[in-house]
């Protein structure tokens, strides 16, 4: 199955990393992922509160380039959102567009000035969601060179994967990503927060309420004994990782703790080079954890 | 050409009467309007308006016109005919007139109260009553069929609500069987250990009323057996039961529990069934020592000898009344009887379908049923409450409307559950002297003492939270909450969100339909509502009665009740039926098909569509007998006979195209 | 105002006539009115004890005397009261359809529908749906339509002697 | 101490048409069944900071408490995690609730004063609006610049490690066929002005 790819403004920016990832990742498993071309804003949060229905003509657009340049399997084009945010927003406007005959009408119309039109043929798709049920995790596990024994994960889904649109796990205690994780040799820690919020732009718009949130969060995860978190949003990573400074004067008891994106994790379980996967753009490295960790696994083996 | 030249006798007089029913329907159609209408129709003598037609004025009103005027046709327009037909056709009775010249329409049900604009729902009002004009002149004289009723009843669940029923009827004298699912009667409330609002104890209440059943000499018990095929109608249904083996003789058995000692497991260690899970069995066992009947039976999931082939058998030797039988088939009972009392219960709503309150996942999340068995003094624990690791909780959160008022599982209130989150509150604060933390959406103690009790709670010093608990979790912020069960609910009254820490949590799951409710209401004809409770056939005048006649309902599987609901229901539903039978026959409706005889041609078209094979064929003849007494009355040989002369008393061809030109003829 | 518009007149008001079966949906049909679930006044409902009853002549009668839509409603299949009866009606049903068809009218002029009696929405539903799907297309033109009821006497059929001895003893 | 401040609420200060207004704005008619349980509320992660919790806010939008909604610091707050959407027993789209209450407090211009977050939603509009896409960094540096400036010191050093690694471009993003997307965005903006 080919898969068209939806980046988002932030896999062009902060989450430069997770695009690298995701993309070295599929290349590995010899899986065509072929960028939309000319796609815009997903129209998300912040657009949606000034005009609801200019963001479902945002995505709408989106979903129309799809339709027209991506070859349709089983019934539908499949587009990979891997933004937790842009995932929602598409999926949301494509529910409202198939609920809401009025609505559809006007962004038709609107389309058509544009040169584009929809005719509900895509299938937005979560890279986890493609990863463990197309692609499948023995295959998964065919490609793993390293696993990463005794590294303890928190698995953080963070809300909009799962909520509201719970398409392909639980909306409450998904687990999804913690198979995938005992898939790559690691071991998943049981934390009651794998889906509580992390404040979404709130960091920085408030950051007072948005650190305290991403720090009730970090620690939890240190308490039950993880070593990183692992995501699967540009917005999720960037909050828990870039303010744990800033969050440590606040809260002392902090250590740090590295965040990763879960396709990085993978990439490491393949054994792809850290460059492809974008380790160098962590700001809390994991080397020197991995470091220890094949050091460990050596005396295990001696 | 006048109506009488063709109609000797001066042909149909008709009077039509047109219903208020107060505003329900004046207040949307002009009644006034409709009787001046119908005054205009061919044969109609009478036209008259009245507030309530079926009251006493009313029904005088109608009688005195059929004698003064010489009616020989009525028509009634106002509510459903499921509703009021019996009692207009009486009132033609009652004037020397056959009851079956008589058509109502349905202005109310389907005209005043389904239709917006008050113009059209006068029209439409017109239109029904000419359709029953044109259809009431072809009304002929009928007579209602008489069928003898067997005097015997049939009650499913052997709960408190079938005990009650049971007892009433034996108590009149007349022969019941009742049948249970499981190996003993007493259903949910033997469960118990206390009973709200008076906190007497259930077993008290309840076992006398359950060895009263086994001793009753009108009572045939049926444990451990179910109803697997039901055929037949009201007064003489056929009934199969089938017996299950419980691998003891029941006759013999005098419930020593010998056998149980002997049993070569030592110490019982399969979960058991009867204490949710919480207690202990042995493969061959007792579901509690007040079972009725007191006869042991043996599990062939956990017995070594059905699973292996190879055991001692010690249970064998230990029976000195050689009871056990290891060859024991199961056993079909075939029986006939008149009517039918269903009291089959609820199940609870499993609380793993919530999984933000973590039942399943951590352990000291318990039901509301687990923390009945738990305060029981009969229960695993001696009735001490205590948690899972033995240890005594000193703070309990009590979680109410779970499964219940909730769009995404059952939008209605279960109605027992804050009275027993009192209950079991209380009993808690009394084993264990903690902190007991109700949550409650809205505090629903309507019934005789409940408020009384509320308030005792609150004197009790019982924290009560209003607010419904969004999550149960062992996240711990504060240090306090170290090792707790946290539940994050906001304080609705004072407007913040509180994190409370308590050692125990319990569910107040709500009452559910059973699960094979859906195949049950197939087995026997009836309907459910639409969440799947059994659907009574009037919610106000006739709430034990179902829409098949002969079958009642008691108790919570027509809805949540409580025990004192459930009883009384269980009376109303015994007197009915006593009523039916008590009478020794049923008229049955006259709307059987019959044939023409000069008209079949023999093709034998409506021989093998009739269902009740109440057609067979007379091969001197050569034509289709229809024999009355099987007929039913569905119609379907009428609607297939090529040569019509297949016919349907009540549902004449001739009145039912009349009836369609009227409703066409006139919009 | 009794009368009904003439074709091609904007306010079509279409005429049903829906035949129930009593046992589920005319008991449904009740329900709706209990919960006072207003719905087109355009249904004319006729009850039947089983939709099994249903004459395919009825049908085509409605249709000659006018009806721009016939509705069928009875018990779910294996509900029915009757064992089988709704199975029968299933049959003609399918059978009416291919009739109409040849006979040159819109199949979806007729409408089965099985309706069980606790879904009192659902017959609100179906009268909206159904009255908006006649609505859609248009007057059925066959026979001239009657208007204001004149009941021709003479044209009454014979009714059977029991009917005239009707009067009182 | 704090003014004293009259708590009473004459019918006249009540909007009543409010409920039906955002009723139509959300598309949730469900909110008029709301039974008040507070679900919403605790299983908000953000509730503890907002002024009145989000039952609270159900319950004044459906008696017209107009103004102190609009007002109300909860509406910004809301991070959209849809947490309460998914357990609201009555299944009150309350996320949609929210989010039309922000378009509304926009529509209405009544929101603190150089608060970030509608602050940040316009810039994000804006630029959406005119280049199709969003460059992190400038629209976070203007968000900065207009609304806490004195933090930008405190921020810097993130700024340059973000830089460093190559996690913050400067090259604006956008599409190319910027006009077609303006033409299809003034269709619907029109619409939205008629709505």
């Amino acid at each position: 199955m080919s898969y068209l790819y939806f980046p988002g403004c932030s896999l062009k920016g902060t989450g430069r990393a997770y695009e690298e990832s995701l993309l070295a990742v599929f290349r590995a498993l010899g899986i065509p992922l072929t960028e939309l071309a000319d796609w815009n804003c997903c129209g998300a949060t912040a657009y949606m509160s000034i005009d609801e229905h200019q963001a479902f003509a945002l995505a709408a657009r989106n979903l129309a380039l799809a339709e027209s340049q991506g070859s349709p399997a089983d019934g539908a084009v499949q587009l990979i959102a891997p933004c937790s945010a842009c995932y929602l927003v598409l999926l949301k406007a494509q529910q409202c567009l198939a609920a809401d005959i009025a609505l559809c009408q006007e962004i038709t119309i609107a389309l058509k000035e544009g040169g584009h039109c929809y005719r509900g043929r895509v299938r937005i798709r979560h890279p986890l969601d493609v990863l463990v049920h197309d692609v499948g995790l023995s295959e998964i596990a065919r490609h793993v060179r390293q696993p990463l024994r005794g590294l303890k994960i928190a698995c953080y889904y963070g809300c909009q994967i799962v909520r509201p649109f719970a398409l392909f796990d639980r909306p409450h205690d998904p687990s999804t990503m913690d198979d995938l994780v005992r898939i790559l040799g690691a071991e998943p820690v049981s934390w009651p927060l794998k889906t509580h919020c992390c404040g979404g732009s709130l960091t920085g718009t408030i950051p007072e309420v948005g650190w305290r949130l991403n720090y009730l969060l970090l620690r939890e995860a240190q308490r039950r004994g993880a070593h990183l978190i692992v995501t699967v949003c540009p917005l999720c990573q960037f909050n828990l990782e870039a303010y744990q400074d800033q969050i440590r004067q606040r809260y002392p008891d902090l250590a740090p703790m590295p965040v990763l994106y879960f396709t990085q994790l993978i990439g490491m379980a393949m054994g792809l080079p850290p460059r492809e996967l974008g380790l160098q753009r962590l700001l809390i490295p994991v080397d020197g954890l991995m470091a220890a960790l094949s050091k460990e696994g050596a005396h295990a083996r001696a | 050409m006048r109506a009488h030249e063709i109609y000797p006798n001066g042909g149909p007089r008709i009077g039509v009467y047109v219903c208020h029913c107060g505003l329900n329907i004046a207040g949307k159609v002009d009644v006034h309007e409709v009787v001046e209408f119908a005054k205009t129709l061919p044969f109609v003598v009478v036209a008259r308006e009245y507030k309530f037609m079926c009251s006493d004025p009313g029904q005088e009103m109608i009688r005195e016109d059929i004698r003064e005027h010489r009616l020989n046709r009525v028509i009634v327009a106002s509510c459903s005919p499921l509703l009021h037909e019996a009692t207009f056709r009486r009132v033609l009775e009652q004037a020397g007139q056959n009851p079956f010249f008589f058509q109502m329409v349905n202005i109310r049900e389907h005209v005043s109260w389904v239709t917006e604009d008050p113009r059209e729902a006068t029209e439409k009002a017109k239109a029904l009553v000419a359709a029953a004009i044109r259809r009431v002149i072809f009304h002929e004289p009928l007579q209602r069929r008489r069928v003898p009723v067997k005097d015997r009843v049939l009650i499913v669940g052997g709960g408190i609500a079938g005990i009650h029923a049971a007892l009433t009827l034996a108590d009149a004298g007349k022969h019941v069987y009742l049948v249970e699912r499981e190996p003993t009667i007493g259903g949910h409330m033997a469960m118990f250990d206390k009973t709200f609002p008076t906190l007497d104890c259930a077993a008290c209440i309840l076992t006398p009323k359950m060895s009263a059943v086994a001793a009753h000499p009108n009572i045939t018990l049926w444990t451990y057996s179910e109803v697997i095929q039901v055929e037949g109608f009201v007064g003489n249904f056929r009934v199969r039961v089938r017996r299950k083996p419980r691998y003891v003789i029941e006759e013999l058995c005098v419930g020593c529990l010998q056998c149980i000692d002997a049993c070569v497991y030592k110490d019982a260690r399969f979960p058991d069934e009867f204490n949710l899970g919480l207690g202990k069995r042995k493969p061959i066992y007792i579901p509690f020592p007040q079972a009725t009947p007191r006869v042991v039976l043996i599990d062939p999931e956990t017995c070594i000898w059905f699973k292996t082939g190879k055991c001692k058998r010690t249970c064998l030797e230990a029976c000195e009344r050689k009871a056990i039988d290891f060859e024991q088939q199961e056993r079909i009972e075939e029986i006939e009887v008149g009517a039918i009392i269903l009291a089959t219960g609820f199940k609870t709503f499993d609380a793993r379908r919530i999984p933000e309150y973590g039942y399943g996942k951590y352990p000291n999340v318990y039901t509301a049923l687990e923390v009945e068995r738990l305060v029981n003094a009969a229960g695993p624990t001696g009735g001490e409450v205590r948690l899972r690791d033995g240890r005594v909780p000193k703070r309990v959160g009590i979680i109410h409307c779970v499964g219940s008022r909730d769009e995404r599982f059952n939008r209605y209130c279960s109605r027992v559950c804050c009275m027993y989150s009192l209950k079991l509150a209380h009993l808690i604060k009394e084993r264990t002297g903690a902190e007991v933390y109700n949550f409650y959406i809205d505090m629903r103690t309507p019934g005789k003492g409940y408020e009384e009790f509320y308030d005792r709670l609150l004197q009790e010093g019982v924290h009560f939270i209003r607010g419904r608990v969004a999550e149960v979790t062992d996240w711990a912020i504060t240090p306090e909450e170290e090792g707790k069960l946290i539940i994050r609910v906001e304080d609705t009254l004072i407007g913040v969100v509180r994190r409370i820490p308590v050692d125990m949590v319990v569910l107040a799951v709500g009452l559910e339909p059973q699960p094979d409710a859906e195949e049950v209401r197939r087995m026997f004809n009836i309907s459910c509502s639409k969440e799947g409770f059994f659907l009574e056939r009037h919610p106000k005048l006739a709430p034990v009665s179902t829409f098949t006649d002969g079958i009642f309902l008691a108790g919570a599987c027509q809805g949540p009740k409580d025990i004192p609901d459930s009883v009384a229901q269980a009376g109303a539903a015994a007197a009915e039926a006593l009523a039916l039978i008590d009478k020794g026959y049923v008229e049955l409706e006259p709307n059987t098909a019959y044939i023409v005889e000069e008209l079949c041609s023999g093709c034998k078209t409506c021989i093998s569509l009739c269902p009740y094979n109440a057609i067979s064929f007379d091969e001197v003849r050569a034509i289709a007998v229809i024999n009355e007494a099987l007929c039913k009355g569905c119609g379907t040989c009428v609607a297939a006979c090529p040569s019509g002369a297949a016919r349907q008393h009540l549902f004449e061809d001739a009145q039912i195209f009349q009836e369609i030109e009227g409703v066409l003829a006139y919009v | 105002m009794s009368e009904r518009p003439v074709e091609g007149e904007r306010s079509f008001e279409p005429r049903i006539v829906a035949f129930f079966c009593n046992w589920c949906t005319y008991t449904a049909a009740d329900l709706a009115g209990t919960a006072r679930m207003t719905y087109a006044p355009n249904i004319r409902i006729i009850r039947l004890m089983c939709s099994g009853r249903l004459d395919p002549q009825f049908v085509l009668a409605a249709f000659r005397h006018g009806a721009d839509g016939v509705l069928i409603g009875g018990c779910h299949p294996g509900d029915c009261h009757y064992q089988e009866g709704n199975y029968k009606a299933l049959r003609r049903y399918l059978l009416l359809k291919r009739l109409l068809r040849e006979m040159g009218i819109e199949e979806e002029r007729l409408r089965l529908e099985w309706i069980s009696a606790s879904e009192g929405d659902r017959v609100q539903k179906v009268a909206n749906e159904f009255t908006e799907t006649i609505r859609r297309l248009g007057p059925l033109r066959l026979a001239p339509r009657p208007g204001v009821i004149r009941l021709p006497v003479a044209a009454l059929p014979e009714p059977s002697p029991a009917a005239r001895e009707g009067a009182l003893p | 101490m704090a003014a004293i401040e009259r708590r009473i609420r004459y019918e006249s200060e009540l909007d009543p048409s409010f409920a039906r207004e955002i009723i139509a704005f959300s598309g949730s008619p469900s909110l008029m069944g709301c039974i008040q349980c507070g679900t919403c509320s605790s299983a908000c992660p953000l509730s503890l900071y907002m002024d009145y919790t989000p039952r609270r806010i159900i319950a004044m939008v459906r008696e017209g408490f107009k103004q102190e909604v609009l007002r109300s610091r909860t509406i910004w707050l809301c991070a959209s995690c849809y947490a309460c959407t998914v357990e609201c027993p009555k299944q009150i789209r309350i996320t949609d609730v929210m989010y039309a209450l922000k378009r509304y407090a926009i529509r209405e211009g009544v929101h603190p004063p150089r608060f970030p977050i509608p602050v940040l939603a316009r810039l994000f509009y804006n630029t959406v609006r005119r280049r199709g896409r969003l460059t992190e960094s400038w629209t976070v540096l203007r968000l900065y610049l207009q609304t806490m400036p004195l933090r930008i010191p405190g921020m810097s050093s993130l700024g340059w490690k973000l830089l460093r690694r190559g996690r913050l471009p400067l090259r604006p993003e956008g599409i190319r066929d910027r006009q077609g997307l303006q033409r299809v965005l003034r269709v619907v903006e029109r619409q939205e002005v008629t709505a």
